[in-house]
């Protein structure tokens, strides 16, 4: 199938990225979530603001989504980035994988995750009781 | 020239255009920035480089109509 | 938290396994989803039937939580199986890992369910339009 | 004797009473089932021990009412 990607304002739907990516061969599937937490270098967040170059991140996970194709087989991924501001326990990234089995699903679904947020334009304000300041890795 | 993140605050503007001459390399349009917005230096010497939605090494020579953005860090990290 | 651990002839909820880990601190969460899929060795399966020795079923999953939190500090643990017949397209198992930060959910969630298809005392059997078997790993 | 999966199928039932002389292992009662159900053998050799829901080894001697489970192997594997 065609990668789902999704770079958007809205809250992130879990459910509607599972049921893209459902097919009755796929015998293993992970999500991943990165979740906005209440603490970060020892600070106390207030939230999250997210902010992308929006058609070069989508380019960007595009290439990241097929190169997953490429090493693992990874035919049915689902990504979804939020932009805006995020609260706690909010999900600012959903990423899906499903696989016939599972090995290939865990392996895609890390390799996506941590080449994303080293490789597409997307920057994250932390918003703390301290002021804010753009996250650098 | 489109901005993101800091950078755009920093400018104060999510766009502008940039007129080089032709050949100009995206190196030498990073130090014409930075001669217009003095603050952007630090930020800048840590960006990577994109034309036209792709990332671009820094001795690549701009044409018309190239979109030049340069990328602040990332967060990434562990979160 | 105290792991939740459910072994249940009723269909799995992804949604209430997720609310059960939710906490201001995760930062990232990892779900493993075993679903039952068309055909495994050659055959065209028609649907999966599992039996568990449930009380030692449920404790053998104890260990590897546990063992999860001692080796990756994952606190935030839920852990589903389905029992009896499952149809395709349906999920057998369910793992939802939720830590601060995504290296230690990814680890501790493989971890799990590797480690819990060949220590937890449950078996299927596949039936196929040839017939069925207790499949053997 | 509790039985599950491939064991109970052949066995037709889902536990059984065994009784065993003190100091029986469960290898022994292992070889007595066997007896009892020689259908049971390919199977039985293929399986793991608990008594009371752990694991053991086959040399463990078996001590008034305990649970004694054979293990038949896992579907484990990829999927």
């Amino acid at each position: 199938m065609e990668p789902v990607i999704q770079i958007t304002r809205e809250p992130l739907n879990r459910e509607a990225l599972v049921a893209a990516v459902a097919a009755p061969e796929v015998g293993g599937m992970v999500i991943f979530e990165g979740v906005v937490r209440n603490q970060a270098r020892g600070k106390q967040i207030r939230y999250l603001e997210y902010d992308a170059y929006p058609e070069m991140a989508e380019q960007q996970i595009r290439l990241i989504v097929e190169e997953a194709r490429k090493r693992w087989g990874a035919e049915r991924v689902a990504v979804a980035h939020r932009l805006g501001r995020v609260e706690i326990g909010e999900a600012s990234v959903i990423i899906v994988v499903a696989t016939p089995h599972r090995a290939e699903a865990f392996e895609a679904c890390r390799y996506i995750i941590d080449t994303l947020k080293t490789t597409v334009p997307i920057w994250k304000k932390e918003v703390s009781l301290d002021g804010e300041a753009w996250v650098e890795g | 020239m489109r901005y993101f993140a800091g950078l755009r605050e920093v400018v104060g503007q999510d766009a502008e255009l940039l007129t080089v001459p032709e050949g100009t390399t995206v190196a030498a349009a990073r130090t014409l920035l930075i001669t217009r917005y003095p603050r952007l230096q630090p930020i800048l010497e840590r960006s990577l480089c994109a034309v036209n939605r792709e990332y671009v090494p820094a001795d690549r020579t701009l044409q018309e109509n190239d979109e030049l953005v340069f990328i602040p860090p990332l967060g990434g990290g562990a979160a």
